[in-house]
């Protein structure tokens, strides 16, 4: 898929280190956003097991729920949320600049779009949250 | 009296003699209204008249003078040396791109790409100039102004680690003035530029790094550009699959 | 790119800026058989015409005329212009700026969808269209971008042309260095068109960018060909103090006003008033820059201008206007006060001076664009066509070389159509010879002249001979000065001996150029014995109609500038006090 | 299968989809499950959560919940391995990521079909 460059003569090619992404703060950040997936994806994984253990009876649904006691897991749960609300906060501040919203013939400014995606996130947490715990 | 002084490492590359980049120090009278690229005029006129750069209209519209300045893509007629003290300042060619010599870039490759989005305005019927001006409201005009405030001056693509690993891709400044003209209201040539931009190297090569928007001095945002031609285009494709006539619009 | 069989076109543009590429386009679209070339020593975009601000003057709406238009702008030139090009520009300028707008420039719209229009210093209606304060930026970019859709127009991009290549008296191309390595090569062309602008790097002081060397002016002139009015040089009332970046006019337009020492507007004591609080046409703020700028260093002898590190300067304020004005219509205003000058016209007013803004005197052309060489073509402020005269009105030259850029690439193509093709053979000598040339002139010399020394004192000496008031005594030194500095010129030395992207032996061919042209600013000045538009000579200080009612030209001669006239075209304005 | 071209879209729309999801939900779901009950702050029965997971709503609920923001980490995941340098095997990279991202969708319609 990748077409190679032709390199003419004479001119010098620079060459993009795979440690590119340590130059810069902001490229850090980059990173860091990209690697949020990557826990997400795991708590999801571990979700689905648990899960997996829900019809096999309340024993073993219990025993998996003492696993996660464990002090390894507590630590990758914090870590995990961590890394969620990263990309929470950096996919809402985004979307905003991606989605043009437009109110008749205007276009409603970026920061009010940004501003609404972190209130509706807001609410459906709150609902979620009391639909979790109320039992 | 003594005065004031600041340090520019400069990077140097002699095509034909130097195999790869070296750097060269110089020492510039510090003046607090002075920007990087009076410091390097200072360096060409009075010590070393070898120094190869490009530079035009010093008031940052022409895009003639970007350079990385301590790393970052910067337009150098606007880079003031009172912001980088007590220095050392390091001055080098924009990244990502090939080298001709010096702080002198190759920018062929964006010449060509830019051609190849067609960033004119396409219409089935043209208007004769008799009948006079298309009309078009305010409101319509700011939908794409903002995008049409690049100078082509380069920093983008130095700020772009995909066009780094990359080079096919097509890149922040060309897909944001494709864009530019797909937001037009005078314009009809949407199709004919989603080829381009929905090819292997076009929008889906963009992982939103965002520096492209960071660094641009005139506050383009490609960023968003090309994030909302991929919106477009996955809006189209979906639309495409559903729909018995294709999706066309 | 040129392919093997040599450089070779049928028409060959040099210059890549606003008329370059208006002419490329008008070019392309007489015929489709006529293989076009733009050469240019920067890419197009970086061209001069990116700085222009204020706007684009035309016709457009039901309260103007063309023959208002004509009026202003003859009245504008002190008489100078030749009416009936005037009264072609005028004519044609409307259809031009639609066509832009037909190619996508983004001017400012009315709420009805129509392009705005805004008033300007010397105009009696509001008749100059803009986009925002950026009108050249966005020209140029919808010229260029437009251009690449011609398959046909060749770019020959970061090429400098060194000279004009003539068999029996006709222009068949130019020899020109190619950057990118260093090579001379013959680039044969049937027909040349000049579009390499100004020269307002031959002044220390100037709103001009560093391009601005009058390349096309010198080869031209050292071809045979006259440079037409040349003493005539515009200062722009409003520079930022130290850089020189321009401050537009619009700033004025919109209601900008103009303040001394103690806050007070000037301009009402030297018959440009009464202060009105919203800008009347004519007066005050909207007066010619000419007017403007000799009114500021009155103010200054009077010692009611302010003092800083970079000279005298008064204030233009826009705090009156509103954030909101400011942001819509003076965006660059603001970005450029605040980068350069640390100051945010909403809350503080900006520093200014003139400076040093426009050559109205370039390569004397035809109302074609033709010049008297067969096969050269100029147009835009590298040419002189005579309809500025002796001052240009703000935001017709944005318009001259749409209308004139297009008349020379018409010209010159149908000129192309006629003549018969040409051979390279005998040309690629004659770049050898070209080359030889610059190797024993620049690289192979142990000379001990510097170019900044040079290029420094010829700006000195030309700010104190040929600034703002001009008299006999300082233009005769600056004269001598400029010839002794051609001898030093001869002993110069280079350290960069290297042929790719040789950055230092553009510099010193450009300051080859500076030089010829600088000395027929200086010559046509000194013979100019009268006061008119921008030349103003202390010692001959009222217009004189019955000796100078004509345009110099100056011709080259081993011993300087020779300076003929002649009579400018007087249609249906007879010559008048000019009065605001 | 899907060209390149038309398959960009396909996989982009559902990394959108499933970043959308993450960003909205999970956080919270990470705080209950992750470390509120673990820690005992609270607890949710046997019973309770077998019911509540055996209504077809909630089913479509979880599959929304957990497959879309598979496919958000697949599409992440890939460019993070090309922007590391690893251009070269563009090809297997995706293959592995978007099949990984499939393999999960139809483990979690098999989960959930069996609660």
């Amino acid at each position: 898929m990748t077409v190679p460059r032709v390199e003419r003569p004479g001119l010098y090619y620079p060459k993009l280190p795979a440690t590119w992404w340590l130059r810069n703060a902001n490229y850090f950040r980059f990173m860091l956003r990209e690697l949020s997936s990557v826990f997400i994806a795991l708590f999801l994984v571990v979700f689905l097991i648990q899960l997996h253990r829900l019809p096999q009876g309340p024993g073993a649904y219990a025993a998996y729920l003492e696993t996660l006691r464990a002090p390894g897991w507590i630590i990758f749960h914090v870590l995990a949320l961590a890394f969620a609300l990263y990309h929470s906060v950096t996919w809402f501040n985004l979307t905003g600049v991606v989605q043009v919203v437009h109110l008749g013939e205007r276009q409603v400014p970026p920061r009010l779009v940004v501003g609404a995606s972190f209130a509706l996130w807001a609410v459906v947490s709150v609902v979620l949250l009391w639909f979790l715990l109320r039992g | 009296m003594t005065e004031e002084t600041m340090t520019l490492e400069v990077t140097r590359y002699r095509p034909g003699h130097d195999r790869e980049p070296r750097t060269e120090s110089f020492t510039v009278p510090y003046r607090k209204d002075w920007v990087v690229l009076d410091a390097l005029n200072h360096i060409k006129d009075r010590i070393d008249g070898t120094l190869s750069y490009r530079w035009s209209c010093r008031m940052g519209v022409c895009g003639s003078c970007g350079m990385m300045v301590n790393g970052v893509p910067k337009l150098t007629c606007a880079a003031f040396l009172r912001d980088y003290r007590p220095g050392p300042i390091r001055v080098g060619p924009l990244a990502n791109f090939p080298v001709i010599r010096d702080l002198v870039i190759a920018l062929d490759d964006f010449m060509e790409k830019l051609r190849r989005v067609k960033p004119w305005i396409i219409r089935a019927v043209e208007k004769p100039v008799a009948d006079g001006e298309y009309l078009q409201t305010p409101a319509q005009l700011d939908a794409y102004k903002q995008f049409s405030m690049c100078i082509n001056c380069m920093l983008c693509y130095a700020a772009c680690p995909v066009y780094g690993l990359e080079p096919a891709f097509v890149g922040p400044a060309a897909i944001a003035l494709a864009y530019r003209y797909n937001l037009d209201s005078r314009d009809e040539g949407y199709r004919l530029r989603e080829p381009v931009l929905s090819e292997a190297v076009g929008v889906w090569e963009c992982t939103f790094v965002g520096e492209c928007s960071v660094v641009c001095p005139k506050g383009v945002d490609p960023a968003a550009a090309i994030q909302r031609s991929k919106l477009a285009g996955a809006t189209d494709w979906l639309l495409s699959m559903i729909m018995p006539w294709g999706g066309r619009r | 790119m040129p392919g093997d069989d040599g450089y070779q076109h049928d028409l060959l543009v040099i210059g890549g800026g606003g008329a370059g590429l208006r002419a490329a386009i008008a070019a392309a679209e007489e015929s489709n058989r006529l293989s076009i070339a733009v050469l240019s020593k920067v890419y197009p975009m970086r061209s001069h015409t990116v700085s222009a601000e204020g706007g684009t003057a035309a016709v457009m709406r039901e309260n103007d005329s063309l023959d208002t238009h004509a009026k202003d702008t003859i009245f504008g030139s002190d008489f100078l212009a030749d009416q009936d090009v005037v009264e072609v520009f005028v004519k044609e300028a409307p259809g031009e700026v639609i066509r832009l707008e037909h190619w996508g420039c983004p001017w400012s719209r009315d709420p009805d969808g129509r392009v705005s229009v805004r008033p300007f210093g010397g105009m009696t209606v509001n008749r100059t269209l803009y986009a925002a304060d950026k009108t050249g930026f966005h020209m140029l970019h919808a010229l260029f971008q437009t251009s690449l859709k011609y398959e046909r127009i060749t770019r020959y991009d970061e090429w400098f042309a060194t000279s004009l290549l003539l068999e029996d008296g006709k222009v068949c191309g130019v020899t020109a260095l190619n950057l990118h390595d260093g090579q001379m090569r013959p680039i044969v062309a049937k027909a040349v068109i000049m579009c390499t602008g100004g020269a307002g790097r031959i002044f220390p002081f100037t709103t001009n960018a560093a391009i601005k060397t009058g390349d096309g002016m010198a080869l031209a002139y050292r071809a045979g060909v006259a440079l037409k009015d040349m003493e005539f040089v515009q200062y722009h009332p409003t520079g930022l103090p130290g850089t020189g970046i321009l401050i537009t006019e619009a700033a004025r337009g919109e209601g900008g006003h103009l303040k001394n020492k103690d806050g007070y507007r000037y301009l009402q004591d030297y018959g440009l008033g009464p202060p009105t609080d919203t800008p009347v046409h004519r007066k005050m703020e909207l007066g010619p820059r000419d007017i403007l700028s000799r009114c500021h260093i009155q103010e200054h002898q009077k010692g009611r201008t302010f003092d800083g590190p970079d000279g005298h300067y008064v204030h233009l304020d826009l705090r009156h206007l509103g954030e909101k004005l400011i942001d819509k219509n003076l965006p660059f205003v603001r970005e450029l006060a605040r980068n350069y000058v640390g100051i945010d016209p909403v809350h503080e007013p900006i520093p200014v001076r003139p400076v040093v803004h426009y050559m109205m005197g370039g390569i004397s052309t035809d109302i074609t664009g033709k010049t008297s060489l067969d096969g050269l073509y100029a147009a835009g402020e590298a040419a002189c066509v005579s309809i500025n005269g002796a001052n240009r009105l703000g935001s017709n030259s944005l318009t001259e070389l749409l209308v004139f850029g297009a008349r020379a690439g018409r010209a010159a193509a149908r000129h192309a159509l006629e003549r018969p093709t040409l051979r390279s053979n005998p040309l690629a000598q004659l770049a050898s010879d070209e080359r030889r040339r610059l190797d024993q002139r620049f690289l192979r010399a142990d000379g001990r002249e510097k170019i900044a020394d040079i290029r420094e004192e010829m700006q000195k000496a030309m700010e104190s001979g040929c600034g703002i008031y001009r008299d006999r005594a300082t233009m005769e030194g600056t004269c001598q000065t400029l010839r002794k500095l051609r001898e030093r010129f001869a002993h110069i030395s280079l350290a960069d001996k290297d042929a790719i992207f040789n950055t230092e032996l553009i510099a010193a061919l450009e300051l080859e150029c500076t030089l010829d042209v600088a000395e027929t600013v200086a010559r046509s000045a000194l013979a100019r014995e009268e006061s008119r538009g921008s030349h103003t000579r202390t010692d001959f200080p009222k217009r004189d109609d019955a000796r100078f009612l004509k345009h110099s030209l100056a011709y080259r001669t081993p011993d300087g500038p020779r300076i003929e006239y002649l009579p400018a075209t007087i249609t249906r304005w007879p010559p008048e006090e000019r009065k605001y | 299968m899907l060209t390149r071209k038309t398959s960009e879209p396909f996989w982009w729309l559902l990394f959108a989809a499933g970043g959308m999801v993450a960003a909205l939900l999970v956080p919270v779901h990470l705080l209950v499950q992750g470390l509120a009950v673990p820690l005992g702050w609270t607890s949710i029965s046997h019973a309770r959560m077998l019911a509540l997971a055996a209504q077809p709503l909630v089913k479509l609920y979880l599959f929304a919940l957990i497959a879309l923001p598979l496919y958000h980490w697949a599409h992440r995941f890939r460019f993070i391995l090309e922007d590391l340098g690893l251009r070269g095997l563009r090809t297997p990279i995706a293959l592995l990521s978007y099949g990984a991202a499939v393999l999960g969708t139809v483990a979690t319609l098999w989960v959930l079909w069996r609660i």
